[in-house]
């Protein structure tokens, strides 16, 4: 039937805050889709590395004949070449969120913007901190995008004087932030501010400074708006003056954007990408979606 | 012929190379610790380590039983997520019932130890009594508890009610004159499995089960209850972790506890026990989690090299704790 | 003729303690030289360190005439010295072929021949008059089989020297025969064989010399022609030794044991038989006739069907506990795989059945040790350091410790297999001394046992059993070797019993 | 007499429903992924499924060996990583003097194949010349080429030239009369290690090894060469796996071979292969590496569940293959 489609939705697995967010806004929009458009079908897949999601790109492919594929590539590099044969198939390919290294394969794609994510942090430290002020960092999984939000983050701060005592991967788990940062306690005893580039970080960041009762003395920047960060922004929390958006709900527009383009004519390819915001707390309440599991 | 290698297994107690490597191995690290930051032997800074191996140390000394028995249970880090799914969304379900206060945190304790033994019952179930692999059940459970509590937290994060987490949190914070209830708790299980691996007729039939089940069989020790026992005592075990973990952040997650079960297998083995059974040893077990939670600590003090090579730094210091275990054994 | 390979002054200390104190000994062409002694002598110790299996302290060992030193036994086997092992030297969990051919594996190019391997396994074992399946694992076969594969591996190598460790101790009479017969075969090619055994009458059968140890020492050596048996054990013992079989008790009437109609599938068919109090029955048989099978049965050990009544009470089947705490307990023909945790303590090897005695809560060591001391004097185990592992304990001690172990459960009703398998002469006597003994305080024993004069030695009642049924009954004056063996082989009942 | 009894004891290759437990859990998923999706056995469905399995296959091909010679390996999956790195690093600094081409490809493979015959046989030497535990060996080299390769990534992804990869690519893709290279090598490497393990001496002094060190040793085995020579050829295995794997993904990170080792050890184990050692079966572990592929495609032919629960349904499975093959050993 020349009218109905099957379009394959291919996302990392939810093994931390931030890819559970983005797990479960997949789910709620192909919920919500077939429910709108019957003639639309979903494979939805999730990989815990590199070779498991071109697996299942592989599979959808050849045995559930997609007609178009929204992928959330684990890593740029290697899904680069198994979704450029994708889409030498003549399949529709949307990328979301991480960039293929060979640039014009996909028709469509929507992405965070994660040199933003670490420049907007960057400059509120920059802006708020004075020279020789001393700062620790948190950053995540050893990737490419960690390093990118690194990259931008120092870059912002260049020049403001301000001291990066240290930085170690806290793997954007809440228990090796709390390790880590209990640890920085004791090592530094200045500490002015944190920068933990990850919402799940900062629950664990929190509350190893508190256990050190060092409350008063700084405060933490984390990222991705996860609902109980927000909801402290919007208290006025003073240890979480603001949060630097990096949304997981962009999945949710790729898979809907797609859908529009097979079932009307109405052109949505290019490239469409959200930019990091700074949340205050004067705007946190339209940043705030209790509902949501992040 | 076995005379030659039964000479090589020393007697027990005797206070060779051998017994003392992981304990050598553990008072280097003190003082390369102490030497690169003055903080680390700080109270608070002790109080950190020692806290944070309470639930892998908890659950090492139960592995300890295990593997000692001849058996080996990879389940034990997405138990433990389970474990903390479980017993949080039950205190919030509870909420509302029971209020916030001793009986709801009492409750939720219940409720871990329970699913901790229950899934411990299980493994052992399948392992005695229908004769699977340990390995192979194990393996397929720790998938089963990593995606049941993926699952229950719909891809994100279970996180306990607010209110009933700040009445629920000294029990990881606060302490008894000083000391951290993990660690005191921790100390406890540790003395307690000491005390049952040398001391009880439970050691005892353990270690035989996993020298010769053979023997043990034709010595009239119910050998399929034994077995089946340590995987539930890990399971029980797996639970109190639970209960001092949740109220350290208050929230579980699909990655809650990935890898605890190469931890706490790894401590086990660093201590001394005999990854093919038959000898178990608990206060090696505890010098074992103590070594690898050293390492992290001071690595996280120490920053001396790119955060990247960690892991290779990590790696060579348990290669070497064991190595000079060994060459105490050569030596005899 | 000259010595192949000489012993001069050899000692050997394991830790502090010395176990052999300068033993000279020399090995001639075409010649049995026989060695025995007591239970933890040395001989076993003499015998690793000429096959290179250990290293002598101090001492010296010539070889044609020249000083060698053997750095392992691999280096002994290159100059012709081969030997058998009193414990087992096989890989339970592979096959026959595969335990004979280890390490010199037979090719074709690259690949193993494995036709040809099992062609002349086959062979081997046939000359040994042992018909097993070459493709069988040896985890698979009864103990004597074992042993047979052991010596097949050793006869097919084509030694100058044989050094065999008691070979059968785990042997029936018919196996033995042909075991000897090999023996005098490789003798008539010129090896130079050692031999040891506890069967002094198979000494006095083949050995042209002999050597007694006695606690480490070399005591004399003296040619076999004209060294009665009974010398031997007391050169062995140095002392006299009295009538080795004690009397026997009258058992009482009452049935404390009832086994009806048990079958262990693929062993034993329908097997019925009583116990009485204060009775020794003796189970007499071939070699995989079922006896063993069948004990494990009672007790639980292996499924079975049937009934099983201790003093009335029926047993629950399947459970070893039951069984033990009803009184009943069996003691194993396979020490190593089944008896004792070789790599543990004397103490956690002794206590193991009755560890409940010693405590419900905690085990109360002091009274563990004082067992072992009780243990010590009551079997005679000799042990050099009560620290020791059970694995280090000389064959025969190990068996004393095993029968200790069984006895600390105090049990009413005890079923021995093969009560004193490489036990020495005199402690022989103390085990049948303490066999009838219990007997005597109203306990009742099973003696199961390839021994023929052991059982009609012991039993006032004796079970034949064949092909896994029981074949038999004898009692009094009917029991004797004769009458047993043609109820073994299936030939009594066509010519009545020959009492 | 005796012979019947004997000979009752099962022979070893008998078709015992032991041997077929893994087949007939293979044929049930094949049956099942058939009647789920109509292009389940179309030709490019079994060739996708083939061709991935060959890279956690040849690995388990040779951890066959090292687990029936008594050991183990954890370090696979992160050597893997490390020797797709090198093997990277160097194809991208020889492009500059040897062009785009063959020369450019066979220089790549050797250095891939040498890095990791001497991974293994730095984990073999430490293993079985320096006496260490082997868990802790292999659990230590875990993670230090994990932080390696990371560190040479620089915490990033290490790519293969852009021009070299297009020309390599056919490595991964192509075939011979329309068999896909990796389903090549896999296939010959099973063959070749089926014929190492039954018809060499090499495979039976492992199983000596595993069965009883001691015994191997007074038969005249060279235990520690054995030994060495196992975890050697796991280590070229891991190589030759890698350069498989190259051609598909163009590049390498730290998370790269994630998990292998745990996979490849499910596969030996779910073949039937003895975890302690003593009795190996390569095809076994061919069957068992095809039903854990078997398992990821069908999940993904049918979303019947929450993508949550796969973890949990492969969990489930893996038991159950090995339940089946536990149930004849128990009716045997
Ligand atoms: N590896 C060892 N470590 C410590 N002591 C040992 C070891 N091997 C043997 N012994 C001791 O050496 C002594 C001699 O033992 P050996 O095995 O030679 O005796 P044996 O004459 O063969 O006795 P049996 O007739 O019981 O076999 C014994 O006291 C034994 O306990
Ligand atoms: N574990 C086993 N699995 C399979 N068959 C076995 C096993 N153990 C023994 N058998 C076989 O059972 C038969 C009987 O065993 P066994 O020889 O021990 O009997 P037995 O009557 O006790 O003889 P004996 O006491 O003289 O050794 C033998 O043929 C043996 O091959
Ligand atoms: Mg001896
Ligand atoms: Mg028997």
């Amino acid at each position: 039937q020349d009218d109905s489609y099957t379009i394959g939705v291919a996302i990392p697995s939810a093994t931390h805050g931030f890819m559970g967010g983005l797990n479960y806004h997949a789910q709620a929009s192909i919920e919500r889709l077939e429910a709108t458009y019957p003639q639309l079908e979903f494979v939805l897949a999730t990989a815990g590395d590199a070779g498991k999601m071109v697996n299942d790109i592989e599979d959808m492919v050849a045995t559930r004949g997609i007609d178009a594929l929204v992928v959330l590539p684990f890593e740029s590099e290697p899904l680069t070449s198994p979704v450029q044969a994708v889409k030498e198939q003549g399949i529709w390919v949307t990328v979301v969120d991480r960039g293929l290294s060979v640039p014009g394969i996909e028709d469509l794609y929507v992405a965070g913007d994660n040199p933003g994510f670490g420049r907007v942090a960057g400059e509120y430290f920059a802006e708020n901190l004075n020279e020789g002020d001393n700062i620790v960092v948190l950053r995540g999984i050893p990737t490419t995008l960690d390093n990118e939000r690194v990259d931008a983050f120092t870059a912002a701060i260049d020049g403001s004087g301000i001291n990066v005592l240290d930085m170690q991967h806290g793997n954007w788990n809440r228990d090796d932030a709390f390790n880590v940062m209990q640890d920085f306690l004791s090592k530094y005893d200045d500490i002015d501010a944190v920068w933990a580039a990850d919402d799940d970080m900062a629950v664990g960041v929190l509350e190893a400074i508190d256990q050190a009762g060092r409350n008063e003395e700084m405060w933490v920047v984390g990222g991705a708006g996860m609902k109980e960060i927000i909801k402290r922004i919007m208290d006025e929390d003073p240890m979480l003056p603001v949060n630097v958006t990096y949304p997981p709900a962009q999945i949710a527009t790729a898979i809907e954007l797609t859908a529009l383009g097979l079932v009307s004519s109405t052109p949505v390819s290019g490239r469409f990408i959200i930019g990091s915001q700074m949340i205050t707390p004067e705007n946190a309440e339209s940043f705030y979606f209790p509902d949501s599991p992040f | 012929m076995t005379d030659t290698t039964a000479s090589a297994a020393a007697p027990r107690f005797r206070l060779s190379f051998q017994t003392l490597g992981p304990v050598l191995a553990l008072i280097a690290l003190i003082i390369l610790g102490a030497s690169l930051n003055s903080n680390f032997l700080s109270y608070g800074n002790v109080t950190n380590v020692l806290a944070r191996s309470a639930f892998i140390g908890i659950i090492a000394v139960g592995m300890t039983f295990v593997i000692t028995g001849g058996g080996i249970d990879l389940s034990v880090g997405s138990m433990a997520a389970f474990v903390a799914g479980v017993m949080i969304m039950a205190m919030n379900a509870m909420v509302p019932s029971l209020g916030i206060g001793v009986p709801l945190v009492l409750a939720g304790m219940a409720v871990a130890l329970l699913t901790g033994l229950a899934a411990g019952l299980l493994n052992g179930i399948l392992i005695a009594k229908a004769g699977i692999e340990a390995f192979i059940v194990t393996l397929g459970a720790m998938g089963i508890y990593r995606s049941l509590t993926t699952w229950l937290a719909d891809g994100g994060t279970l996180s306990l009610d607010f209110e009933a987490r700040t009445f629920y949190r000294p029990v990881y914070y606060d302490g008894l004159l000083g000391v951290a209830w993990p660690i005191i708790v921790f100390a406890v299980v540790a003395i307690l499995g000491e005390i049952a691996m040398r001391k009880t007729p439970f050691g005892r039939h353990c270690a035989s089960l996993g020298a010769n089940e053979q023997v043990a069989r034709y010595s009239a020790v119910k050998v399929d209850l034994v077995r089946m026992a340590t995987y539930v005592i890990l399971g029980g075990l797996v639970g109190l972790a639970t209960i001092m973990y949740v109220p350290r952040l208050g929230s579980a997650s699909g990655s809650t506890g990935v890898l605890w079960e190469l931890e706490a297998i790894a401590a086990v083995i660093i201590g001394g026990t005999v990854l093919k059974g038959g000898f178990g040893r608990v206060w090696g077990t505890v010098v074992g989690v103590l070594i690898l939670s050293l390492i992290d600590n001071i690595l996280n003090l120490a920053s001396i090299v790119s955060p990247y090579l960690n892991g290779a730094i990590q790696g060579v210091i348990v290669i070497l704790a064991v190595v000079l275990q060994r060459q105490g054994k050569s030596a005899d | 003729m000259t010595a192949i390979l000489e012993a001069r002054g050899i000692t050997r200390s394991f830790g502090p303690i010395e176990v052999l104190h300068g033993v000279d000994f020399d090995l001639v062409p075409g010649e049995i030289h026989a060695l025995i002694g007591e239970n933890g002598a040395g001989k076993s110790t003499t015998m690793k360190i000429l096959g290179g299996y250990l290293q002598p302290t101090k001492g010296e060992l010539l070889l044609d005439g020249r000083p060698v030193t053997f750095a392992d036994q691999r280096e002994a086997e290159a100059a012709g010295i081969l030997m058998i092992h009193q414990e087992f030297n096989l890989a339970l969990q592979l096959t026959v072929e595969e335990n004979l051919f280890l390490g010199r594996e037979k090719r074709r190019g690259p690949f193993l021949d494995t036709r040809a391997m099992r062609a002349e396994a086959r062979e081997w074992l046939s000359r040994l008059d042992c018909h097993v399946d070459p493709q069988t694992r040896v985890s698979d076969l009864s103990v004597p089989n074992r042993q047979m594969v052991e010596i097949a591996r050793a006869l097919g190598r084509n030694a100058r020297v044989l050094i065999m460790d008691e070979p059968t101790a785990v042997l029936t009479g018919r196996e033995t025969d042909v075991l000897l017969d090999q023996i005098a075969r490789l003798k008539a090619q010129g090896a130079a064989i050692l031999y040891t055994s506890h069967k002094l009458d198979e000494i006095a059968r083949i050995a042209d010399r002999v050597t007694v140890l006695r606690d480490g020492s070399h005591i004399t050596t003296r040619p076999a022609a004209g060294f009665t048996e009974h010398a031997m054990a007391e050169a062995m013992v140095g002392r006299e030794l009295s009538d080795l079989f004690p009397d026997r008790p009258d058992p009482g009437d009452d049935v404390v044991l009832e086994v009806e109609n048990l079958t262990v599938p693929g062993h034993v068919r329908d097997a019925s038989f009583k116990l009485r109090r204060g009775e020794v029955l003796g189970f007499a048989g071939l070699v995989g006739a079922g006896r063993t099978e069948l004990m494990e049965g009672i007790v639980g050990l292996r499924p079975a069907t049937g009934r099983v009544t201790v003093n009335g009470a029926p047993l629950r089947s399947g459970s070893v506990r039951a069984a033990r705490e009803a009184g009943l307990v069996y003691l194993t023909e396979d020490r190593k795989e089944k008896g004792l945790l070789l790599g543990k303590s004397l103490t956690e090897n002794l206590t193991l059945l009755a560890l409940d005695r010693f405590g419900r809560l905690f085990i109360d060591k002091s009274a563990e040790e004082k067992a072992l001391t009780t243990a010590f004097s009551e079997f005679d185990i000799r042990a050099k350091d009560r620290t020791m592992t059970a694995g280090s304990l000389s064959g025969g001690n190990q068996q004393k410790l095993l029968l200790a172990k069984t006895m600390l459960a105090e049990p009413q009703i005890v079923i021995i297999d093969e009560p004193t398998r490489g036990i020495d002469i005199g402690t022989k006597q103390q085990i049948y001394d303490f066999i009838a003994a219990l007997a005597a305080q109203g306990k009742s024993v099973i003696v199961v046992s390839s021994e023929l004069p052991e059982v009609i030695g012991l039993s006032s009642r004796v079970v034949v059993m064949g092909r896994g049924h029981i074949a038999g009954e004898l009692s009094g004056s009917e029991i004797t070797e004769d009458a047993i063996l043609r109820r073994a082989m299936g030939v009594g009942e066509l010519t009545g019993a020959s009492a």
